[in-house]
């Protein structure tokens, strides 16, 4: 039994860890948040230049050829460092609907470009208000041309396509839309973590080509979505160890009544719940790792296990690290509520908790009958 | 049991309904309605002329401050009709927002400490919203633990004091003109008995105010730096070395003002659970969104009719119990937890905020301010200790503070 | 405005509490709990006689004609004793159905001999297993002969006659069954809580007659349970009240590291938490008293409320107060299981907390639409 | 990342799993897979004396106390060895139940601490089950505290000790043969420093074990008293004073074994939401009910990967990290408010336990047990503690009773 990660991963992370220590300081992460940039554009280059965009990307199409674990372990140094970059959008997302369903025209086009970060893809999907579910996707395309209106789209701003879910008789299929083409309008739209920008996507008669044959959309996309879910929870715990680790050095120094307030066991018992949350999660996103790197049977139950514990975990630490922080913790100034921002963020990047308790649940159901 | 009005109560009420409908700024309504945490919402004017007019007009008619002596600017009121007239001035409350730390806290500590003269020079003012007053008392190292201020006052041989320090979260000082301030008189004695209070003139020479950015965007506090500020001796209240016994007498107006009638978020969140959906059915009818919405609903009517017990203490003349002591702590953690899951119902689409996202953004400006009062005026942790010590008799932490001069307690827990 | 009690009935509450604990130490608990007993018939007795189990029944049928409000100080003072009495079975249920659907006959008969103590009624309704809902109630009357098994009925193995809930083709209707009739048997289940004792009644053409006219059963057992919540909810507030009490005593008294347990935080802030759901919880209580006194539109909703947080801080404060004990707290010897028991086994009595938590929004929705 | 074996661990399971084929007791098997918390289950024997079988099979095949030195009745297998053999045994580890403390916890402290002769004598019979050994260790005022114990044990001049006191939460001392016991042999020292430890025959003259009936109505465990007993100073262990020290290596073995593997009772309740209904519809199918099945999946599943994640450190040669810290109190709480909620699936009839509930009684049972493993061997509170200092480095409680003399601590917070 083997559940971790190999001394060849452990090296690439204490690589990305280096470069991001030293290019994605709080200070660049403010930085967007503070301003209309899409991302940062610097170290995007920079983890191209390292090869991690195109981790999983095979060799002929311009990536790594490494796998899904390595992306695992890309994903968790970005969420510690709260990286303002589209990796999600672009990687996650994008790159995989392209591997999974795209033509092989689509792969040789967009696979290179995404793994060099010279373009950037996003998964223009939800259509606000209300939780995304088949039924309230009302975009359609018609001859080729997609209409309709996309909200919130995850790094929509800085992308160059999108990867759009349109309305058919039986549900869904999938579209590729060139965001710079006539009958494409991107608005940015504010957003509770304005490091992680969100933008809203008008399609009036955009030109499109099909990704897949329109078939089986609905399932593409579950599929993507749940390996999705298991790198944003790596992102996920990656931010609740961060979390965790300021709040604890907080509160070894921070004075209170004579003494360390690390030593009130309010703050210390607060501190191992945090430890506990962020422990199950980890392993849990491990057990996820395993499920997308192997292609095993049992990923949507893996992924979901992953995603769930980790937003949990994630939401949980970021709130208390601000509590054990008090009034230092509710400044601006101090990074306490990037962490607060981004876990709330994530808690709805691909579908709401709740969403992903429910597909818990279905999935085990449905394993447990097929088994039965 | 009832909810009725007893006949003298009914009788202020039609009084105060009466006067309140032939002179509230009626055209401010709609405006004050839509307000969220901590504003009064007034766009239309300036919301600071906006609130010391109704003001104004409040004590000009002997409305203001109602529960305070006459002779101070109130109306010697009985503490039920201060209840009867908070629920009857309504959403016309929010202009108050400016004046209700100098009314709530500053004026009460002035009225128990200072003498017969400054009471009648300085709290009229305070009543009538001419005079705004804050209140200096956390500092950057000392939130929980108040007692560890180190802003110095040094007493000239003049009589005159010389404060310097820094204070932080002052609400409204950059529109003070005047502040309660708790300062280090003696370092050398234990932390308690070392401090006193004084009240200034915000205006004085070296008085800096800086606003805080807070982790919202929001810059409702500041920082308050004093650089050899002086302060003439008739502005000290209490004795020297007494400031923190002073300093009780306004956190005790603290925690009860904070605490009474804390919004929870839930009848908003029902109204929206009501009007959303999910996957095409209302969300108040699926039954997980049924089971959360059961939780908040008990917790937040709990509150509710913790707070009518109270009044009804009032109403009989009695002292309300230890109950109230509740209201800040359940409502605020509540109203995160309910933000999070009123943005988990709207979905992916939960993350924008401001007018793309629904209920006008409600939920997630709560998301982003409820941190703050889960800290403010005394942290759920330090709000557990005061019920588990002072409600439930329990005995206190260990002090390991408490015997020794205060420039011997150490001051990092680094190394 | 006055959401209390008034002098008269804490005069009463002094008076009931200190028969009980004169008459209803934890050894009368004891005495149920450890045998075969159906209840303890000697504090019965006694209350009878104190004319506080007729306290709601009017004076014509025997009661002291006074209210609801007095039968909810009455429940307080038996909740904190845990008194192992059929008050809940036999007075808020099977009076409250006669009262509320009797016909004069059954009243002039039935009410009096119950506010005496000298007839004991029950309400055998669910039948396991399962939540009980209209769908799962298979007894049957036919030519007023009663055919079915209820359990569990709480208080069944004490009682002379019960309220029987039977299927019909609308819905439910109600029939009145001496349970020393041929066709009855009635056999003890061991249950959670023996010092509230628990039967199955098996009814084989029993002979029965009808309670009401049969049209409105299910609205009837709704306006009954919702009346019998609120009384509950005061025994379960009384329950807590006591648990707090007692943990609290514990952590001023038992030493661990030189110091009384009560001045670590851990166990301090437990038992601040356990004073705020009990707070609440009596508040909502209070809500739900003045509701079912005076007959209020709102009775639902104040009924739900009352009953779901009266159960959370049972549950809450019985658990922690065995956590506070420590190792002792598990002993049979400590009274903290007679709570934990107590507390978990109202939580099932009239339906679980699940139930109440969606009848409580449910009622909301329906009273909001209706004002709307 | 996988979950295979190495050759080495598959060969290894290999053999292991054809000696238990060929040894196992198959006709206890129905009995044991339906086994409650913490007991054997086997009721058409004697328990005791099936216990005692398969391990003495075991023991004589050299699999018992597999990770033990081979010269003390082990076969010093590596730790992965003896997880693979855990998880190949199966149900029929449920018949170690009565071994466990002795060869878990007693058994590594006779281990580290005994010379060489005794080890030699002792341990060989406690790895085949011939002897039985218990753990006297708490008292009725030192539970959490553990150093508070006031069992005296005091030295007459031919060098015995004679022991007086009371132990308590004793598993398993009425059919123990031996006892570790610590004891207090100076009470005017610090209370850490008069403690020594010594193992005695329970057959000894002067003590007296009486069964505890619990809570839920069980006795698993006993009371004992000691008047007056004889132990030869040949059964110290450790030196006089140094019993703190010899007693932090039995309880970190206690930690590490009752810390793995805890059951939580989510598969149970998965299975019963896929079976019981909810008004005519499957339980699994109503999203309340989802929500909380999936809060419970995702910690009981988190117990689960944070196991194997130890699993493969110790496959690699590895230390576990300090993750498996957490297993005791993430399940304790978990199987409370498991059995909860699946007796409030279970409706009103949830309240009966028994034959008569649904799933066996199963939940009903381990409502009533759960309290007792949020206590037992490290409380909630203590475990949170040790997270808190050993994991997260945090500075540990302020201790008033460190530096001062045992007999001088306050007893009671009375008065």
């Amino acid at each position: 039994m083997n559940l971790d990660f190999s001394d060849d991963q452990k090296m690439l992370r204490d690589h990305v860890r280096r470069f991001l220590t030293d290019c994605c300081p709080s200070s660049a992460v403010r930085a967007v948040l503070e301003s209309d940039l899409t991302h940062d554009a610097q170290v995007y280059a920079g983890l191209a230049e390292l090869g991690v965009l195109g981790a999983a990307i095979p060799e002929e199409f311009g990536g790594a050829g490494q796998g899904r674990l390595e992306l695992c372990v890309v994903a968790e140094e970005l969420g510690r460092v709260l990286a303002p970059v589209p990796v999600a959008s672009s990687i996650y997302l994008a790159a995989d609907f392209i591997m999974t369903a795209g033509s092989e025209a689509q792969k040789r086009h967009w696979l290179p470009k995404l793994a060099a970060g010279e373009a950037i893809g996003c998964f223009a999907h939800g259509e606000a208000p209300g939780r995304t579910t088949v039924r309230n996707i009302a975009t359609t395309a018609t001859d080729g041309r997609v209409s309709g209106v996309k909200a919130p789209v995850a790094d929509g701003g800085g992308a160059d396509f999108a990867i759009v879910s349109v309305r058919n008789a039986d549900g869904l299929s999938l579209r590729l839309v060139e965001l710079n083409a006539e009958g494409v309008r991107v608005d940015a739209v504010d957003s509770i973590d304005p490091a992680r920008k969100q933008a809203r996507i008008t399609f009036e008669n955009a030109p499109s080509e099909p990704l897949g044959d329109g078939a089986d959309g609905a399932r593409t996309v579950e599929a993507v979505l749940d390996r999705a879910a298991v790198l944003l929870a790596f992102e996920q715990i990656g931010g609740a160890d961060r979390a965790l680790e300021t709040a604890t050095e907080y509160a070894r120094e921070r004075m209170a009544f004579g003494r360390q307030i690390g030593s009130f066991q309010a703050i210390k018992h607060m501190l191992a719940d945090m430890y506990v949350s962020a422990t199950l999660a980890r392993s849990n996103a491990y057990y996820g790792a395993w499920a997308i790197s192997t292609g095993a049977a049992e990923t949507p139950v893996a992924a979901a296990t992953a995603r769930v514990s980790a937003t949990q975990a994630y939401q949980h630490c970021a709130k208390n690290n601000i509590q054990v922080h008090g009034g230092m913790g509710f400044t601006w100034a101090f990074d306490c509520h990037l962490h607060y921002r981004r876990a709330n963020g994530l808690a709805l990047a691909l579908g709401p908790l709740s969403a992903w308790e429910d597909r818990l649940i279905e999935q085990m159901r449905n394993a447990n009958a097929s088994a039965a | 049991m009832d909810f009725d009005d007893t006949p003298e109560e009914a009788e202020f009420r039609k009084t105060a309904r009466a006067w309140i409908a032939a002179n509230a700024p009626k055209h401010l309504e709609p405006e004050l309605k839509q307000a969220g945490f901590a504003t009064s919402g007034i766009t239309s004017m300036d919301p600071l002329v906006a609130s010391r007019e109704w003001q104004k007009k409040k004590y000009d008619a002997g409305w203001a401050c109602l529960h305070w002596p006459k002779e101070y600017g109130g109306a010697a009121a009985t503490p039920i009709q201060r209840v009867i007239w908070g629920q009857e001035e309504g959403v016309y409350a929010k202009l108050s927002s400016p004046f209700l730390i100098g009314q709530g806290m500053c004026g009460p500590t002035v009225m128990e400490w200072a003498d017969e003269e400054t009471k009648r020079r300085m709290l009229p003012p305070l009543a009538s919203g001419e005079e705004i007053w804050c209140q200096l008392f956390s500092e950057p190292a000392a939130g929980s633990d108040l007692a560890g201020i180190r802003t110095r006052a040094e007493q000239q041989d003049n009589g005159d004091w010389i404060v310097n320090g820094q204070k932080i979260w002052t609400s409204g000082a950059h529109r003070a003109q005047y502040g309660l301030l708790i300062a280090r008189t003696d370092p050398n004695v234990a932390k308690h008995k070392g401090l006193t209070m004084f009240f200034l003139d915000m205006r004085s020479e070296g008085v800096e105010v800086r606003p805080i950015k807070q982790a919202n965007g929001d810059a409702n506090f500041n920082e308050v730096f004093f650089t050899d500020v002086r302060i003439p001796d008739s502005q000290r209240l209490g004795r020297v070395g007494e400031g923190w016994r002073v300093s009780l007498t306004t956190l005790m107006n603290e925690r009860l003002s904070i605490g009474s009638g804390m919004p929870t978020g839930f009848p908003e969140l029902f109204d929206f659970c009501m009007n959303a959906e999910i996957d095409g059915r209302p969300a108040v009818d699926d039954p997980a969104v049924r089971s959360r919405l059961a939780n908040f609903a008990v917790r937040a009517s709990g509150l509710k009719y913790t707070g009518m017990r109270a009044i009804s203490a009032l109403s009989k003349g009695e002292t309300p119990g230890p109950e109230n002591s509740i209201g800040k702590l359940v409502a605020g953690s509540m109203m995160q937890e309910l933000a999070m899951f009123a943005l988990d119902v709207q979905g992916q689409a939960g993350v924008m905020t401001g007018d793309d996202a629904e209920a006008r953004g409600r939920f997630q400006a709560m998301l982003l301010r409820s941190p703050a009062t889960r800290i403010e005026g005394g942290s759920d942790e330090i709000l557990r200790n005061i019920i588990g010590e002072r409600v439930l008799g329990l005995p206190g932490d260990i002090r390991v503070d408490k015997d020794v001069a205060f420039n011997e307690i150490p001051t990092s827990g680094k190394g």
